[in-house]
């Protein structure tokens, strides 16, 4: 199985750069990996260390291990690394000469900006040390008219996206599913239609998944909601995906480093048509005997065996949801709620929660709506869960200035069997 | 173990959630003879024995009614007497959500508190997880213990201990619980007025091997600066504090009422007027379409209310007197969405980093 | 005039209590006010002492002049008053009993409060002089178990409810709009619509209201919003104020010690039905010759001269609608806004804001929509503003641990007139 | 003074706001001759001449339109430069508001920043009311003294000044500013770095007859605490800092997509397949009405995308390729609210309190 704690080789992995993006990469041993203006390194190179490890790139596609790009200074003075050192004396003395109020600050902008991109493209070429990054930002300041005349502390801001612009630094993460969920935030937040970790957390939390569930899932993100499941599942239990089209968009599970036959032991799917017209859409599937598939030729019998297998496959998954009872409903989708809810509240389990998530508050509310007509669900609510992150330097202490604004909404209500019988009979009942 | 798998049937000796409204939720345990007691009625035990979870229950004399709901870590969080602070779900959701506790993490938690966050952890870690848990309070860490015990939570063990100066380590860990010879915790979950004082006690409890994630919670913000500064001491990286602001919203419904619903009235309240004064007037007003507004100043509304019930479909102009039912049908509603009156602005900071081991390589 | 600034005879204040209640009080010379438990005082004494003063209630209905009742520790340490230092130093003894930190808070509910409200009212009966509060306050530490286990921290909290419930002092606040607005929401939230004092503040503000302007106004708050806009303009300008009923409801001005003359002269009000049907509802009035009033018996006279003055006030406020050309539409209102904006937009002067508050964001969407169909309104958007609180004790600075959910939501955007002439022929055109 | 009052047509001279799109306002003086250029065409001063405020106005050659809006406080601040950190009106109105501005108040400000909330001030302060506002960047005083002089803000006085260092006293104010011998301010908000330095400076500038209320305005939470501190030294009372969100909304519409249409067209991809494939059928069906589910594994969706146009009314199913028109009149729709992508989750601390003169009776 795949590794949770180390680099390892033919295992996917989110590469964190100190520009704050982000790119995910199969570790192949032996290759090399290139990270664009950061450079490139080999993959043998970072093998074996725990997740979460930092790297700079040497010469030759080599790595050193080096602290946490992403907090140059917090950590700074924990740090016994000779770089870290000359940075932060470097540092002491730029602050030195610092006006030491705010009130000299003078309008930073692209003119006092000496070194121009051309300058800065030719460094780059002129030499692919190490230091190239230092030598930049040092250079940089040096052409920077009014750095003196900053404050110590946008002195350290300016530093730092510097820095975070050109050192050759990068950070290997495991790729889980709040890692995957980032990258599309990033890459395709249409993709995740806008969803927040948060609103991750409380769907997962929510929903009550752990291993060994059966879980119903509607999940219209390319699969990052199953991969959380799959994660938090680690193997045991059920999802049966109903989906759209006639094959389920699981593409992000290529990235999960799931073994092929733990997925097909795991995920069932099964698309619209076949979960609202079971009976029409199973299979009669007439067994040969056993003579009978003696007498077809090779090519006619792996054909058969094909078939078999995809009859039996479809007609187990249709049997699931008729038999229903199922753990929880998940839906994360566009679809319209109150049109699909009637097929798919039957086959909840009593007292399962039901979670579906939204981008807009809105089309939630015609759902909460629905389901407190309906009666089948209990108490259902709308949550929503926003998180809000601090720059904590000490004596700067304040929220980030701005912050994503999206993040998606999600109901969360409990399936309950109403005594008057006459309720359930909507839908297939 | 009902908080780690479904069951579908009451019996004897099971842990039931008596549903009685959004603020009362009961935690019960079955037991023949024995009866539930409500302001809405009550309700038998033996009753309760063999009916399905989920199912709706009318009360003995056919009074109200509750549902018999199967425990869950989030349904514990609602039902909880709130003894200490309790670390709600849009906290503890996204805690587990950012550290990656899955199926099979190792936990470090402290303090245990109401053991809310733990019912929580033990859910998702399962059975191949380990949860340790440490309580300075005596009271709080028996009653915690007795309902870890109760709640059949074999993966969690519970310690008395005041890890602020005795630290995390345990003499004789359980042999299921060990690994590496210790704790070796992945996860570390700090509720505790000072973290800075216990964080220097970790480092002897955590994964040698893997990345370990830290969060501390903490209602001040003096305290984050505190704990942020032991977490640079004592090696921990990317330090990042963020609040969580959870909102519960709930679907309402707004009556529509219509400019043309109110010149229509105001119109009827003046024709009526007009009618009951025409033997009286004295003003000289010509002839024509326009009205006379003679008496209008002197006049009530009390004769049109009588006749609000005649204006159907439309709007309830007289909000006094006559209460309309949210959502009646002889009128036209649009649906709107309302935040509860009062909401948990703050719960507490929350205090994330990382310590990776250092490389063997 | 009434003052801003001085408490002032036969004008209306607000009064804070300790209990965070408050109370509207008309200051009568030589009157008596009562405060319920928290004793009663002569209005003479608080008068000449400016607006902010708190006071302390002695017997026999004195009072003397005391230091804020809010905030009994934090403006402490600036004290020079002798009972703020018997509790300094009460609290400080009491802390250095304390348990240093949270761990020993033993459960502190009904069972460890050996006081019970018998006793307390048997201490209020006993005596009325000006050290009951404190009294009362010391008992109920001495019966309270629990006390000395608990920390500092919750000492200070502790003791400070109890001040506040029992400590017979009060503020006199000027009654302004915001004041009235905390009133209401203290009293009668549904009758100020939800709306939050930060909202109000940014309904002001986008309206642009100021000394000498022609605004138009909705207002189902029975005045709130317009004793806002009044104390605003201080007596300049003009507010049309559109109402449901026969007669508008302004009742909150009773509160306002605005003069009736200032009233009649910037407040115009209007009917719907004059306001949709103006023609129709235009009063035809006839002037009757000198000659013919002289004819008149007195009685008659006196009436005619009302019915003359109404006539003329109904076509003054029509006329005034038909001219259009206000500066600024405030609505504040549940009415149906998409129902009645046809009417209002063409009155609104070219380049002036349009602006609408609603408790539901809901409603607003469906009138951003139609105004961005309609085009005569430049770019609306909806507007949420939320204060958070602080607690801000050194050392334990955090948010308010709740607040209020509600505050409603303000739609601002700009008139505008559109090229195509066509546009605007909606309505009234 | 075009921040006072509204007029109706425009005329050489006058300040004018082309609004250009929502993040494009543009703050022009007429003048005879000149034009405005915009990604989007150009603009002749000369025809403005004429129009009245509000009126949409199409570019020289018919290319593009802008509105010619009115100057007002708020269009100031949404147009400005961002030379330096503006206070947002979110912030602006609150204070305002909660510290009774009002028609007549006498208000200091410091430091002037970028004159934004100047403006709103000294609309809202009207004739009679005068602001004192202070800067030290000369720079910034400069731009901001040129701006209130072409703005006519008769009522502000602007002075070049390190009040922290040098506090509030004006030696020669101007006659028409003077009360009770000297500034004695009402209102006070600091936007400073270090307000705690100018507070005790205040006493002699703020009035001795009415209470003062005050804002300081602080990104950082350390601030707040100096600042709260300083202001229990000096006797200000009634201490509260708070935060203000602020959100804006915009109206969209999303498509209803039924699981019905999902259904139908499930269907058709199935039945077209059928058919496509009937004369290569092999494996055993039997007969009846259920459909062969042979070769679903191997299809492609390529060959229904080109008949989506004939669905209709219902939901586009293929993202890709075909593109609708939010709000498109074949289409089903609900309305949405949708908040801005990156929102302000932070502007400042806003530290509020009183100063209530010493009795005189």
């Amino acid at each position: 199985p795949k590794s949770l704690t180390t680099i390892s080789p033919n295992q996917h992995a989110l590469i964190r750069l100190p520009s704050e993006g982000m790119k995910i990469v199969l570790l192949k041993p032996n290759g090399v990996i290139s990270l664009g203006k950061f450079g490139s390194f080999e993959v043998n190179g970072i093998l074996g260390y725990p997740f979460g490890q930092s790297f700079e790139i040497l010469d030759d596609h080599k790595v050193k291990p080096t602290k946490s790009i992403t907090q140059l200074h917090d950590d700074a003075p924990a740090s016994d690394d000779g770089d870290e050192e000359i940075e932060k004396s470097e540092l002491t003395k730029m602050f030195s000469n610092s006006a030491e109020s705010n009130q000299n600050i003078i309008n930073i902008g692209s003119k006092v900006q000496k070194l121009t991109s051309d300058d800065i493209d030719e460094l780059k070429k002129s030499g692919a040390s190490s230091n190239i990054g230092q030598t930049i930002i040092e250079k940089m300041i040096a052409g920077h008219g009014g750095f003196d005349k900053k404050t110590i502390f946008s002195q350290q801001k300016y530093l730092k996206r510097k820095q975070q612009k050109f050192l050759r630094r990068f950070t290997v993460e495991y790729l889980g599913a709040s890692q995957l969920l980032q990258y599309y935030v990033e890459k395709d937040i249409q993709r995740i239609l806008d969803m927040s970790e948060e609103s991750l957390g409380l769907i997962m939390t929510y929903s009550n998944v752990r291993p060994g569930g059966k879980y119903l899932l509607i999940d219209e993100t390319g699969g990052v909601i199953l991969y959380a499941m799959m994660e938090r599942m680690k193997g045991e239990g059920t999802i049966v995906l109903i989906h759209d089209n006639e094959h389920a968009n699981i593409i992000t599970l290529r990235n999960s480093d799931y073994p092929e036959e733990d997925i097909n032991r795991m995920v069932k799917t099964i698309n619209w048509l076949q979960f609202v017209e079971p009976e029409n859409e199973k299979i009669d599937w007439d067994e040969a005997t056993p003579a009978e598939i003696e007498q077809m030729k090779p090519s006619k019998q792996a054909q058969y065996e094909r078939r078999s297998k995809r009859a039996q496959e479809i007609n187990e998954v249709i049997n699931m949801t008729q038999e229903g009872n199922f753990d929880a409903l998940i839906s994360v989708s566009t679809l319209n709620m109150t049109s699909f809810l009637p097929y798919v509240l039957p086959t909840i389990g009593g007292s399962r929660p039901v979670v579906i998530y939204s981008q807009f508050k809105e089309l939630l509310l015609e759902t909460q709506h629905f389901l407190m007509k309906d009666k089948r669900v209990l108490a259902p609510s709308i949550f929503e869960s926003r998180v809000r992150a601090y720059q904590t330097i000490p004596g700067r202490m304040h929220p980030l200035m701005t912050m994503r604004g999206f993040g998606g909404y999600v109901l969360w209500g409990t399936r309950v069997m109403p005594k008057e019988s006459g309720v359930t009979a909507i839908g297939r009942g | 173990m009902s908080f780690f798998k479904y069951k579908d049937v009451i019996e004897e000796g099971d842990l039931v959630f008596a549903f009685i409204s959004r603020g009362t939720i009961k935690p019960i345990t079955i037991k023949k003879g024995e009866k539930l007691n409500t302001r809405y009625g009550h309700y038998e035990h033996d009753d309760m024995i063999g009916m399905k979870f989920g199912e709706q229950m009318a009360g003995a004399r056919g009074i109200g009614f509750i549902h018999l709901l199967h425990p869950s870590p989030e349904l514990w969080t609602l039902s909880l007497p709130h003894r200490t602070q309790i670390v709600y779900t849009q906290d503890s959701s996204y805690i587990m959500q950012r550290l990656n506790v899955v199926s099979g993490t190792r936990v470090i938690e402290a303090g245990t508190g109401s053991a809310s966050f733990s019912h929580s952890f033990a859910r998702t870690i399962g059975y191949d997880g380990r949860l340790f848990t440490y309580e300075f309070h005596e009271p709080r860490y028996l009653e915690a213990k007795k309902e870890l015990e109760e709640h059949n939570m074999k993966n969690t063990l519970i310690t008395h201990r005041d890890v602020c100066n005795d630290g995390f380590e345990i003499a004789n860990i359980p042999e299921g619980f060990v690994k590496d010879g210790g704790v070796s915790g992945e996860v570390v979950f700090l509720d505790l007025p000072s973290p800075w004082t216990a964080i220097p006690h970790l480092e002897k409890v955590i994964s040698q091997t893997a990345r370990v994630g830290i969060c501390c919670f903490s209602p001040c913000i003096e305290q984050v600066d505190k704990t942020v500064k032991a977490l640079q001491d004592e090696g921990w990286i990317e330090i990042e504090m963020v609040e969580v602001a959870g909102r519960r919203w709930e679907a309402r419904k707004d009556m529509v009422k219509d400019v043309g619903d109110v010149v229509k009235r105001l119109k009827d309240i003046q024709s009526r007027k007009n009618q009951g004064i025409e033997n009286k007037r004295h003003a000289k007003v010509q002839a024509g379409d326009k009205r006379d507004h003679d008496e209008m100043d002197s006049g009530s509304d009390d004769g049109a209310e009588k006749k609000v019930q005649n204006t159907g479909k439309g709007f309830n102009p007289f909000g006094k007197g006559v209460r309309v039912r949210e959502g009646d049908e002889g009128f036209e509603w649009r649906n709107v969405t309302k935040v509860e009156g009062e909401i948990k602005s703050h719960t507490s900071y929350l205090t994330f980093a990382y310590k990776i081991p250092l490389p063997k390589v």
